[in-house]
């Protein structure tokens, strides 16, 4: 049985990864994915606490993965959004280079 | 009762400006209506109770009108000045006439409300919502140069105001009153200790020092006059709206006596550097609105040359001499608004020698600039004694400066007397046309009427100016209630 | 009794009815009818005044007070108008009202066939009205009221033909001056209220005897109330809007500028007398004022060539006189002085009115002279009045004059501030005086006519009403002298009849009487010396030597008037327009846009702030993270979790 | 002890990859990778359904989706960034400076498991019918805005894609008054 700490630190080695991603890299896929990573990383925390909680019931315990599982549901529509997104911007800028949108700003 | 003068001119707001496709006349009716309407309610208002409902239960904060003491007076001056400026705005104002005099009204609300507001945050709301109508009458019918001083009358207000709004919100958690309703704070907030009382004064200090105005932050005023709608009407609504004065007398001394002790003395140099340097300056002017800003200007040195004497007959007479001057200092730039429309132009260059073709127009500019510069008899005359001898009680020095400005008002009333009516003749005008007769007559009997019988007036601002006295507890040597009986 | 006295509070009253009317209807009216309005409205209040006077005397009580409504009020500070009609009082209504009456009848005349003859008559009824409400005023506060009014009548009088810039200028110099004394007034006033509390003449009057012998306060109320004198009598300091206001009509000058408004410092000065009388330094102070604007009035008139000038400077020399007589503590004498001038003062004005009127608005007496042969009645008329202020015995100048010459040296009051000198200079002022009023009666009455010819024919005596009024006052100026005769050998009415409203502590040394015969014999010396000076250099010589003189560096001085206007232009007027309009650019460069400068770090601020909104996607990423980073660093480190 | 090293090393090297790989394609399955040990592991903590969904929705469908959009947009490699060239290292110091953060506060408060038996009783496997339990009672509310939630993501990936259509009848028409204009 391995101490919750480990899998906390491992998701938080995950996140900073993601994190990584989504600032270096130019293509708003990749960016995408790291931030895909970032969520999974964040459910890797929420079970390994549900473990940990499990003295307190089951209600609380499960309630841990119970998230876990309307995260994924709301990464499916954030995905489906995003790439929406991507695509119409793909279209009008021929480009998902990140930095080519910068004129969005004031 | 006392609601029913700020709702009249409300709701004829609000049919003015609807009435923007209507006849002019229908216009000059409503306008009429609503100013006359409420000038006969201010008469009735000095006996009627006040009113005090609670209006935002969390912050204790109440909607508390009562027209006790000096409100009543200034409403009812106030509502005498604002007929002829109404009837006159519906005869001169070209542009959407009915949106103008809509905007005139609210600001008669507006000011209604800050004279009768009992109540610290209301006094807040009327005193930002008096500001709005004040500043669209300047931006969209102002002159050339409107944006700029649009730009500067917004900066100095509100930076001023909402300081100020902080200083008063921290009131009533420092003092713990029960409500921000006058009696409330009066009771506890004398106690509070001096370092607080100090840094509050001060926030209330800027904010009212600009609509006094005092002399560092007066320099919206010049442009803010010479910009205004040529009719002058734009104007007389904003020497109505000076009532920096009347914030000192109803809350800022009576409520923290500890720092107005204090600053007091600093603030009577200021007043009476203001009422001097300003009175000189007036008299190098060469532009028409310029020189009656500053003139005006002096004036309200004067009014803070009462105030911050901090002795009863002061107090007193800053309140009459801030009713008066509107009467006064409205009618002259009314007759600005006569003159421009004679000749279409402010610059003093090109008058000279109107008495002969316009005899009746120079006769009554001549009055109420003899009433301008405090000639006694006249509208301003006894509140500007009792101020300069108020302040005489706390400094005579500085009441000897303050008295230097009655000169150089003398020098510039005759010489304007001058270049626009004497000398030889430039271009012969119109005179007073029977419009212009009817706007002047409110004025010219509110002169005689201030200028002869200030006793029952002063008599009811005293019932306030005995509160203050007695709250304001400065040292020894300024003589608080007592009038210098010593034998 | 007291409700005969009572009816005079109209008079003021009246004056002001017929102002308004004339104002209003003025101009409806044909030619001569606002004149009778205001002839009679003057008129009545005169015959008010009469009624008043001799109830007055036939009664026993010494002061009528009628209270009209209250007007100030201020905590303890209670403050109501009301009139004090004593019997100073009532005799100075008596001047005005009559005086004022005769030469309201002149104006008539006078000023036949000008276009702002309703102005006219509007401007001196309520130059009237405003000059009684000062002298019946039972506070200082209401005689303020009439202060400032007679100062805007006198205003708008000078300035009467307005479209020429000069009268316009001297209207303003008028006011302007004027203002500076109310000033001092203003300031008096204040003083009085810290002092006594109250603004009540009477209160004040006894609450001063009270107070200690020459205490500072009072000297300073003192001084103020001078100032306050000094501008409205054109005495020094404030005596150079005088010679300027005779650009008014005629009849203007000789009402206010030689009759009543002049005398007002003199009565502010008499009315306070039991004030005055504590402070030997204040009183020295208004006896010295006086005798040097005497003394330099007088040389000033020397040299004047304008008809009316000469009269102007005559004027501020004699109130000089009343001055040192109010302030040697000889009140009554004062006021002695005050009656007799306002008569051949008005007289010699007049005279000069009708001599202008004559000669088609001619005022150069070098171009005048000889018209003693062709206007009888104003020669003759004249010529009493120049005899009786030159001081000739048994006319009333002689009488006035003398009382205050005796008074000067016997005054006990301000003794120790150098009377006898004071005495020395005012008899030299006196010969002076017969001097150039004997230049004056010569180069306009007597010598060759200097007159263009074709004038010559057409010259004519003035219309009847103009020279019956002339008549009236050369009586009044030959017996009024007799009202008030040296009291160490005949009995003197006056001094007995203002005794109760002006009795002051003050004392004179007892002379006796062969001391005090010197002492009129002494005037009449000066009287001669000045006379026969006269008739020597002008009569005799032709005025060959005065040519000789013409360019003396003294006669330059005495023309421009000891230099004073143009002193006074460089010392305040220059410097007062300098600081004004460097104030004006002060306030529009440096506190405007110091101001805006000062908002200047607002916008450096806000462009500091664009920075952040790069545009960049992964910068607003990075940022979102370093927040959470902050986050997680405090959560950790403030051990929230332990 | 040794399992979760072992996943742990696969899920950090697969995470590596996924933000060096050039390809997005490599990239894409790199995820790929992760997220089925990120499934292994949720078997070790008792989570079996959610390792179950794990593999069907997130490796099966959204991976799916995403291989699709680079396969349509046929997207390159990517240029090196030409902008704000200081802005790399930054990121990496600020990422790793969070994750020693949050490691360090969990280590800082070791918490002790409760035992085998308790967890197994609470967790009860992690199976469909106990999560469905916790699910339908206390997270109802969030179970429907769930749904709302993926309806509107259905609706906004729809609209994304109508505009082209409307767009392209834009273009045309445009170009008809065009042609009209030069003729």
């Amino acid at each position: 049985m391995v101490a919750t700490e480990y899998y906390v630190a491992l998701s938080s080695i995950l996140f900073a990864i993601g994190a990584v991603g989504v600032l270096t890299r130019r293509s708003a896929i990749m960016v995408f994915l790291s931030v895909e990573l970032m969520l999974n990383a964040a459910n890797l925390a929420l079970v390994a606490f549900a473990r940990q909680w499990s003295g307190a019931g089951s209600i609380t315990a499960l309630s841990g993965q119970t998230a876990v599982f309307i995260i994924l549901a709301l990464a499916a529509a954030e995905v489906a959004v995003g790439l929406g997104i991507l695509v119409s911007i793909f279209r009008y800028r021929a480009s998902t280079d990140v930095d080519a949108l910068a004129e969005i700003r004031l | 009762m006392t609601l029913t003068v700020i709702l009249i001119p409300l709701i004829t707001a609000l049919f003015l400006f609807f009435s923007e496709a209507a006849d002019p006349l229908v216009r000059r009716f409503l306008g009429l209506l609503g100013t006359v309407s409420t000038f006969l309610v201010a008469l009735y208002l000095p006996g009627t109770p006040g009113m005090s409902s609670l209006w935002l239960p969390g912050v204790n904060v109440y909607f508390a009108l009562s027209p006790d003491g000096a409100s009543a007076v200034l409403v009812l001056v106030a509502s005498l000045v604002m007929i002829p400026t109404a009837l006159y705005a519906s005869g001169r104002v070209e542009r959407r006439t009915g949106s103008f005099l809509a905007l005139l009204l609210i600001m008669q609300a507006g000011l209604n409300g800050i004279f009768l507001a009992k109540d610290l945050i209301l006094f807040y709301l009327f005193w930002e919502l008096t500001l709005i109508p004040s500043l669209m009458m300047l931006g969209i019918w102002g002159g050339t140069k409107r944006r700029q001083a649009v730009q500067k009358y917004l900066i100095y207000a509100v930076t001023g105001s909402f300081l100020m709004l902080v200083g008063m919100l921290a009131l009533r958690p420092l003092s713990g009153a029960a409500s921000y309703r006058l009696e409330d704070l009066l009771a506890v907030t004398p106690a509070l200790p001096a370092g607080t009382q100090l840094w509050i004064f001060l926030l209330f200090t800027l904010a009212f020092a600009v609509k006094l105005p005092l002399w560092p932050l007066h320099s919206w005023l010049p442009d803010f006059h010479e910009q205004n709608h040529p009719s002058g009407v734009a104007d007389v609504a904003g020497t109505l709206y000076k009532v920096g004065g009347w914030g000192f007398f109803a809350w800022a001394l009576p409520l923290l006596p500890g720092a107005a002790a204090v600053v007091a003395p600093v603030l009577l140099v200021l007043a009476a550097f203001t009422a001097v340097y300003a009175a000189v300056i007036a008299t190098s002017q060469t532009n028409l609105k310029r020189l009656l800003a500053y003139a005006s200007l002096s004036h309200m040195g004067l009014v803070g040359v009462g105030l911050f004497g901090l002795h009863l007959t002061g107090l007193s007479g800053a309140i009459y001499l801030l009713a008066a001057q509107m009467v006064s200092t409205g009618g002259l730039f009314l007759l600005s608004g006569m003159l421009y429309e004679r000749r279409k132009t402010f610059e003093l260059s090109e008058y000279g020698g109107l008495s002969r073709s316009a005899p009746a127009l120079a006769a009554v500019t001549l009055f109420v600039l003899f009433t301008s510069i405090g000639v006694p008899g006249l509208a301003n005359f006894p509140g500007e004694f009792m101020s300069l001898l108020g302040a005489f009680h706390a400094s005579p020095w500085l009441a000897a400066l303050a008295t230097l400005s009655v000169i150089a008002a003398g020098v510039y009333g005759v010489n304007l007397y001058q270049r626009l009516y004497q000398d030889r003749e430039t271009q012969p005008v119109a005179d007073l046309r029977e419009l212009e007769l009817a706007v002047l007559v409110p004025i010219l009997a509110g002169i005689l009427w201030l200028g002869l019988a200030p006793g029952p007036q002063l008599e009811r601002i005293e019932v306030q100016t005995r509160i203050i006295a007695q709250t304001v507890q400065p040292g020894e040597e300024i003589p608080m209630v007592t009038l210098g009986g010593r034998p | 009794m007291t409700d005969l006295i009572s009816l005079a509070a109209f008079a003021p009253l009246l004056a002001l009815i017929g102002a308004l009317v004339n104002g209003l209807f003025g101009r409806a009216f044909r030619e001569p009818l606002p004149g009778v309005i205001a002839s009679l409205s003057v008129g009545i209040g005169f015959l008010l005044s009469i009624i008043a006077f001799f109830a007055l005397a036939a009664g026993e009580e010494t002061r009528v007070s009628i209270t009209l409504w209250p007007y100030l009020q201020a905590g303890s500070f209670e403050l109501s108008l009301g009139f004090a009609l004593d019997r100073l009082s009532l005799l100075m209504m008596l001047i005005i009202t009559g005086v004022g009456f005769l030469i309201h009848v002149y104006s008539i005349g006078y000023m036949h066939g000008d276009e702002g003859f309703s102005r006219y008559f509007m401007g001196l009824n309520l130059f009237v009205a405003a000059m009684l409400l000062l002298v019946m005023a039972d506070s200082f506060l209401l005689m303020f009221v009439g202060w400032e009014g007679v100062g805007i009548c006198s205003y708008l009088l000078i300035g009467f033909w307005y479209r020429e810039k000069l009268n316009a200028d001297a209207a303003r110099k008028a006011f302007i001056v004027n203002r500076i004394g109310d000033a001092g007034f203003l300031l008096a006033m204040f003083l009085t209220v810290t002092t006594f509390g109250t603004l009540d003449i009477q209160a004040v009057n006894e609450a001063a005897g009270a107070l200690v012998f020459g205490s500072s306060v009072l000297g300073v109320i003192g001084l103020l109330y001078l100032l306050a004198a000094t501008g409205k009598s054109a005495q020094l300091p404030l005596q150079v809007w005088l010679p300027d206001a005779m650009a008014g009509p005629t009849p203007v000058s000789a009402l206010i500028h030689a009759a009543t408004m002049v005398t007002a410092g003199v009565y502010l000065i008499a009315r306070v007398a039991p004030l005055f009388a504590q402070t030997p330094a204040a009183s020295a102070a208004v006896a010295w004022v006086g005798g040097l604007t005497a003394l330099i009035a007088a040389f000033i008139a020397f040299s004047q060539t304008d008809i009316k000038k000469i009269l102007a400077y005559s004027t501020i020399s004699q109130l000089g006189f009343m001055f040192v007589a109010v302030g040697v503590g000889a009140y009554w004498v004062g006021i002695f002085h005050v009656f007799t001038h306002a008569f051949f003062k008005a007289l010699l004005f007049l005279g000069a009115g009708s001599v202008i009127h004559a000669l088609a608005g001619e005022q150069d007496v070098r171009r005048m002279g000889g018209l003693g042969k062709h206007m009888r009645v104003t020669g003759t008329t004249s010529l009493i009045a120049t005899l009786a202020i030159a001081g000739v015995p048994l006319l009333s100048g002689f009488f006035s004059k003398d009382a205050i010459l005796a008074h000067t040296a016997t005054s006990e009051l301000i003794a120790d501030y150098g009377n006898l000198v004071l005495y020395a200079i005012l008899l030299v002022t006196a010969a002076m005086t017969a001097f150039y009023m004997f230049r004056w009666y010569h180069r306009v009455f007597a010598g060759e006519e200097r007159f263009p010819k074709k004038l010559r024919d057409s010259l004519h005596e003035s219309p009847s009403v103009m020279t019956l009024p002339l008549v009236i006052l050369a009586v009044c100026s030959v017996l009024a002298g007799y009202l008030g005769l040296p009291e160490f050998a005949f009995p003197n009415w006056i001094a007995h009849w203002l005794e109760p409203s002006v009795e002051t502590p003050v004392s004179f040394l007892h002379l006796s009487t062969s001391l005090e015969w010197l002492l009129i014999g002494l005037s009449v010396v000066a009287a001669a010396v000045g006379l026969g000076l006269g008739y020597w250099v002008y009569e005799r010589n032709r005025g060959r030597l005065v040519a000789r003189l013409e360019e003396s560096m003294l006669a330059r001085l005495s023309r421009s008037g000891f230099g004073f206007d143009a002193l006074y232009r460089a010392v305040f007027v220059e410097p007062a327009e300098g600081t004004a309009s460097g104030l004006s650019s002060v306030d529009t460069d440096i506190v405007d846009r110091g101001l805006r400068a000062g908002a200047s770090p607002v916008g450096l601020l806000a462009r500091a702030a664009a920075l952040l909104q790069s545009g960049y996607l992964r910068a607003y990423a990075l940022a979102m993270l370093i927040g959470v980073l902050v986050f997680a660093l405090i959560v950790s480190l403030s051990g929230v979790l332990s | 002890m040794a399992t979760f090293l072992i996943l742990a090393v696969v899920m950090i090297v697969g995470a590596v990859g996924v933000i060096t790989l050039k390809q997005p394609v490599h990239a894409a399955l790199a995820l790929v990778g992760t997220l089925l040990t990120l499934a292994v592991t949720y078997v070790t903590l008792e989570a079996h359904f959610l390792a179950a969904i794990q593999v069907i929705v997130y490796a099966g469908a959204i991976m799916v989706l995403f291989l699709f959009v680079i396969m349509l947009l046929n997207i390159q490699g990517e240029t090196p960034p030409a902008v704000l060239a200081w802005f790399r290292p930054l990121a990496y110091i600020v990422a790793v400076v969070a994750a020693a953060a949050i490691a360090t506060t969990a280590f800082m408060e070791p918490r002790s498991l409760p035992d085998e038996v308790q967890i197994a009783t609470a967790l009860q496997g992690g199976g469909v019918e106990p999560i469905a339990d916790v699910l339908f009672s206390d997270f109802l509310l969030a179970f429907q805005l769930v749904g709302v939630l993926l309806l509107t993501g259905i609706i906004g990936a729809v609209s994304l894609v109508q505009r082209k259509v409307v767009a392209v009848q834009e273009a045309r028409a445009d170009g008809a008054t065009k042609e009209l204009e030069h003729a």
